[in-house]
């Protein structure tokens, strides 16, 4: 069982590699496979966990989830196509709420907080994280508000970006892309990383030839 | 009606959630735990419309003989397969040792890694074919990236060992990743956070109501 | 020759090759390494041939991009096969959450979060090993749970892990006492929201089933004002985000986090607002914290993989940039 | 007995008071201790009290108890300093906390009912399982934990003295956000005030966005070669603006793509995302007056899986080649995989997604991105509805106030005039 489990992951995993080259009958294999077989995990995760965790263990204590309850009801009359114009109610409920706790967090976090932070005294060390605080942090003080502040210009909708508004919002586009530079960088030493786990699967643990 | 309903739930809703942000007092310290819990019920509720769409696609497909029908077999087939081995399972089904938990670890593991895998190769054709240093801009964005994808591995450090320490490629790459990245990171941050401050309104407002759908 | 028929050929040398090296381990002969003089020349080899394409392009002839495919499997495959020591440099922000933990006084309570599943593992589980290491060696608590549904059974691996080690195991450490795993909970960035009023209403019972009240090591523990640290090691949502966001923006909850690469980037925002105290960033920043714990594991191991894929991707950036100014600058490529 | 309720306001001048008591007490209690000291009978208890003088540490002072402010009750807060030998190499291990129940007005039976480890400067916690309708004391313990050659453990405690009674409260409003309330009162003003003015006619400048301006051409293009339109919304669920924001705008392409008559094939990878896309197709259709032109199928989910929706949706990419994809709403590591693939088809890509860590790709694999808060501005552009347009420049006006806080901010603070960023603190 060992021998054949390990073999079916390979096959698996060469399946869906076989996409590099082309697409080809054993990736549509393998991605049927993992169509059906994922969607069948989360039909199996949202009723147990959700559907017997959250309410059936709990509507005995807890009156409110008869209200989600009535929600998903609603939400399954869609089923008959008649009335299944209700299940725009908990939708409404849904995005309602979304709305509201959105606002809420991303006014906190997103806003107050990083306005707060970018409000430092210029020209001092106060950013440093870590051990070396000297000139780079000095010259980075700088950085940190003249970025953040021309940055947010670029976004403006309302003003045409010329003269000297547009060179404002063409350096904080600047900024903007020496961002998307380093989640760039970031973002190949992620993916490198998980080729890594994957190929120290294939070599190492299927064909045993490293250790 | 048909519009009109959603809409007040939307409004009344939403405000409501706002207002629970600033009332530490009960019932209103209560909502988004209850809010959470519904939407897991509902999300749960839903999935069984989603899954039902999944096997009428494919049953339609299988049935009618349609191209690549077989493999809408097989998707049919590995769902049921995963669905009624993790239902029989019962609460249990995830504990190491079950069936699902073999199909989970040998199966959907190997599937999901190696799709995940994948962008290693899709990250370096697309820098091969896509990063062009087109214009300033875009020459800020490769200066950053060759910063820091060299800066943080040794082999920056082993190629730049003969300058001082403080300007060594991994020094640069921190510099790089503390201030003028922290800042481009912030505006988007900021940005975000007033889109979609703007946006909730609209929709608490009953400006935007593509959710609800149309009225009769 | 047509193409199916290489392509068959192709196909059966893949499984002849697989199951010759099957067999091989099955039958346990040995595992391979490369002498320092054949890594020289497999360097050298894959220097030459990207000189070589850089002069293909300079030419003109612009390679096709399942070439680029097979070039980085090669440099993240072949350097698996060799060992060479490098040094690494330790960027401020894993400083700073060693320095966090070490901080900490002996028998406080560090809450983990393992909000990944296995496919992140690579980046992940080796910061979890290191930190829950750390954490032992400084006679820390280590509470363990998870926002997603494999995260406690990463938490079981990772802890197995640690426990291999002699000195880990001298300190007989004790479940329940010690450390202890609380499982798993579903409803996302909710939970950590209700942990700020009660840990006990989200987890009743820790992964082996037993009565949270009974546990010696939380019994006291009622919400986030008793936890001394936390570290949320995540691989999207719900994850760190989420935990600044609640735990540490509402609640107060001294926090550093180890990240998948991909979301580090953003992190360094909450990182200089205080938000974040540490960061450590994909598998490097695995590797960094290795070194400032010091110790070596897999995240060292796998650096010399690492710094060549970057290299070769660094080389297909200038490759691509040299065919698109010799095309003068016309516009960008199409891939094929 | 009468529990003494405590509101928020008189909790300060409480706790100094509090303070004071255990000051008093402390010295107090350091006479009484020395006496117990002389009163040994025997050789053995003489050892063992020795012993217990070398190990029992000093008490911890100054204890403190207050109601928990901004909470919904159930809570108490606990602070205290150090025991004198809560040093390095000192006599104290940890702290616990112990309370008791008030009952007729006197102290119950203490119990434990926190621990702290020791090595701290000094020490807050709380308890957070408390009633609102009973009084508690509470008392800190210091305890000192000795092993002997044996290995055997022994504790030596003190404690502190009695503070008390003292009862939980939840409070109505949360002190610490009325900042967060103040700037939500001002954006929505703004942004309010700007969509009343755009309604009464007011004509407001809004400048080009290139991403936006291409979605005509792009579903044009899809028109011309007869080929299909994919809209991929990302692998969020209803609960999150992301995708919210891509209903909307899915809403006004659904609407163009039913006017030029072009399929628009939107695989999902969540359930209520499906219901819902279906409810915003349908009446796009109907307001591009072809409401026969929808059908149900042309929302379809595949699975709630990250990859396994990558899996399936890059199938359909390769084996449809649609003419134009549209990618708007939550992407994580699936964003390349999907842009790679609609790429190598040679399709028309227009991105929009407010994940900085995916925009690098979307923006080298795409040929029109839109960052960050431009995709939550897509909807009300695309719509050129006066008043979802003056909401955008109510939000500019937001960001006026920011930028003018953040320059004003700095000015104060780098001449050391005053501390502006206080101003803007959410966390205790």
């Amino acid at each position: 069982m060992e021998h054949f489990a390990l073999w079916l992951s390979a096959f698996l995993t060469l399946g869906i590699l076989s996409f590099l080259y082309k697409d080809n009958p054993w990736y549509k294999l393998s991605e049927a496979v993992f169509v059906g077989i994922s969607a069948g995990f989360w039909f199996v995760t949202l009723f147990w966990d959700n559907l017997v965790g959250k309410f059936w263990d709990g509507w005995q204590d807890e009156p409110m989830l008869w209200v989600g309850a009535a929600l998903g009801f609603l939400m399954l009359l869609r089923l008959v196509p008649r009335i299944g114009w209700i299940s725009r109610w908990p939708l409404a409920f849904i995005v309602g709420a979304t709305s509201g706790l959105w606002l809420m967090n991303y006014l906190a976090s997103n806003i107050m907080v990083q306005v707060q932070a970018t409000i430092q005294p210029l020209f001092s060390t106060s950013y440093a994280s870590g051990p070396d605080a000297g000139w780079g942090a000095i010259v980075g003080s700088l950085v940190i508000v003249v970025g953040t502040f021309t940055g947010l210009v670029y976004f403006y909708f309302s003003k045409e970006h010329k003269g000297a508004f547009g060179a404002t919002a063409r350096v904080g586009i600047f900024f903007i892309m020496i961002t998307f530079g380093a989640s760039f960088g970031y973002t190949v030493m992620s993916r490198m990383s998980l080729l890594i786990g994957r190929i120290d699967f294939l070599l190492g643990d299927w064909l045993g030839l490293i250790n | 009606m048909r519009q009109e309903i959603p809409l007040l739930i939307t409004a009344i809703v939403g405000i409501g959630f706002v207002i629970q942000y600033f009332i530490p007092h009960w019932p209103f310290s209560r909502m988004s735990d209850w809010f959470s819990d519904w939407f897991s019920i509902v999300g749960a509720c839903a999935i069984i419309l989603g899954a039902l769409n999944l096997l009428k696609m494919s049953i339609e497909k299988t049935y009618r003989r349609k191209e690549d029908w077989g493999y809408a077999a097989v998707i049919i087939g590995t769902f049921l397969l995963m669905t009624v081995i993790g239902i029989a399972e019962g609460r249990g089904f995830r504990n190491p040792g079950t069936s699902f938990d073999w199909l989970y670890n040998y199966v959907y593991i190997p599937l999901s890694a190696t799709m995940f895998a994948i962008l290693a190769f899709f990250v370096a054709s697309a820098s091969y074919r896509a990063f062009r240093a087109r214009n300033f801009e875009a020459t800020l964005l490769l200066i950053a990236a060759f910063f820091v994808m060299i800066g943080r591995v040794p082999v920056g450090h082993t190629l730049s060992s003969f300058m001082p320490v403080g300007w060594q490629l991994s020094d640069l790459a921190s510099w790089v990743m503390t201030y003028p990245q922290t800042a481009g990171q912030r505006a988007i941050m900021i940005g975000i956070g007033l889109g979609i401050v703007s946006t909730s309104l609209r929709i608490i407002l009953g400006l935007e109501r593509a959710h609800i759908g149309g009225g009769k | 020759m047509s193409t199916r028929a290489k392509e068959l050929i192709a196909l059966g040398a893949i499984t002849l090759f697989a199951l010759s090296f099957y067999l091989n381990k099955v039958w346990g002969r040995g595992t391979f390494e490369f002498p320092t003089w054949l890594s020289a020349v497999v360097i050298a080899l894959i220097g030459l041939s990207l000189l070589w394409i850089l002069v293909l392009t300079l030419k003109g002839r612009l390679i096709e991009r399942r070439v680029v495919f097979v070039y980085v499997g090669f440099a993240v495959a072949l350097p698996l096969f060799m060992s060479f020591s490098q040094k690494i440099t330790i960027s401020p922000e894993v400083y700073q959450l060693h320095d966090a933990l070490m901080e900490l006084p002996a028998g406080s309570k560090v809450l983990i979060s393992f909000d990944y599943d296995p496919p992140s593992a690579p980046e992940l589980q080796p910061m979890a090993e290191s930190i829950i290491r750390v954490c032992f060696e400084k006679d820390l608590k280590v509470i363990v749970m998870g926002l997603w549904p494999q995260g406690p059974q990463q938490a079981n691996l990772a802890l197995e892990k640690v426990f291999q080690d002699s000195a880990i195991v001298a300190k007989n450490l004790q479940y329940g006492k010690d450390y202890v795993n609380l499982g798993f909970q579903a409803g996302n960035e909710f939970v950590i929201q209700r942990m700020g009023s009660s840990f006990e209403s989200m987890f009743p019972s820790d992964y082996e089933g037993t009565p949270y009240k009974e546990i010696p090591l939380v019994r006291n523990v009622r919400n986030f004002s008793n936890v001394d640290f936390s570290v949320n090691l995540s691989a999207g949502f719900p994850g760190t985000v989420e935990w600044v966001q609640i735990a540490v923006d509402r609640y107060g909850l001294p926090m550093g986090a180890g990240n998948t690469a991909v979301q580090a980037p953003v992190m360094y925002a909450y990182l200089n607002a205080g938000q974040l105290e540490g960061l450590l960033g994909g598998m490097s920043g695995a590797a960094e914290f290795e070194a400032v714990a010091e110790y070596q594991a897999k995240g060292t191991k796998f650096m010399l993989s690492q710094s060549f894929a970057h290299v070769v991707v660094i080389a297909f950036v200038i490759i691509g940039n040299v065919a698109f100014f010799r095309s003068g600058r016309k516009s960008k490529l199409r891939g094929n | 007995m009468t529990p003494c309720p405590r509101t928020a306001s008189r909790a300060g001048s409480l706790n100094i008071l509090l303070s004071v008591f255990a000051f008093i007490a402390v010295i107090l209690s350091s006479p009484r201790l020395s006496a117990q000291e002389q009163a040994p009978t025997d050789s053995l208890t003489r050892d063992a009290d020795s012993l217990a003088l070398a190990n029992t540490p000093a008490p911890p002072v100054r204890v403190t108890v207050a109601d928990t402010d901004n909470d919904a009750g159930g809570s108490i807060s606990i602070s205290w300093e150090r025991s004198a030998d809560d040093i390095e190499g000192g006599k104290v291990n940890l702290y616990l906390i112990q309370r008791a129940e008030v009952v007729d007005g006197q102290p119950g039976e203490f119990t434990e009912v926190g621990d702290s480890p020791a090595g701290k400067a000094d020490y807050s916690t709380d308890d957070g399982n408390t009633s609102d309708d009973a009084s508690y004391f509470y008392k800190v313990v210091a305890v000192g934990v000795v092993y002997n050659e044996a290995g055997e453990r022994s504790e030596f405690t003190s404690e502190s003295d009695m503070v008390g009674p003292i009862t939980s409260s939840p409070q109505w409003f949360h002190k610490q956000r009325i900042n967060t309330l103040v700037g939500m009162f001002l954006l929505s003003f703004f942004i309010i005030y700007y969509i009343v003015q755009a309604k009464a006619g007011k004509k407001l400048f809004i400048r080009k966005i290139a991403g936006m301006e291409a979605v005509d051409e792009a579903v044009g293009r899809a028109t011309e070669m007869g080929k299909k339109i994919f809209y991929i919304s990302g692998i969020g669920d209803m609960d999150n603006m992301m995708t919210i924001a891509a209903m909307t705008i899915l809403g006004r392409v659904a609407e163009l793509s039913a006017r030029y008559e072009t399929y628009l094939d939107v695989p999902v990878c969540r359930s209520m995302v499906m219901v819902t896309a279906r409810e915003v197709l349908k009446e796009a259709h109907s307001k591009a007056g072809r409401p026969d032109s929808y059908k149900d199928d042309m929302v379809h989910y595949l699975t709630d899986d990250q990859f396994g929706y990558a899996a399936g949706v890059d199938g359909l990419f390769v084996r449809e080649k649609p003419a134009t994809i549209f990618f708007m709403g939550q992407f994580y590591a699936e964003s390349l995989i999907l842009a790679e693939t609609g790429n190598s088809i040679g399709a028309i890509q227009i991105a929009g997604t407010a994940m900085p860590s995916q925009l690098p790709f979307f923006i080298a694999a795409c040929d029109y991105t839109l960052i960050g808060e431009e995709l939550f501005a897509a909807s009300a552009y695309l719509s050129k509805e006066p008043k979802l347009l003056g909401s955008l420049k109510g939000q500019d006006i937001g960001k006026g106030v920011v930028l003018a806080a953040i320059l004003l901010g700095v000015l104060l603070e780098t001449f050391g005039v005053w501390q502006l960023s206080n101003l803007f603190s959410v966390i205790d």
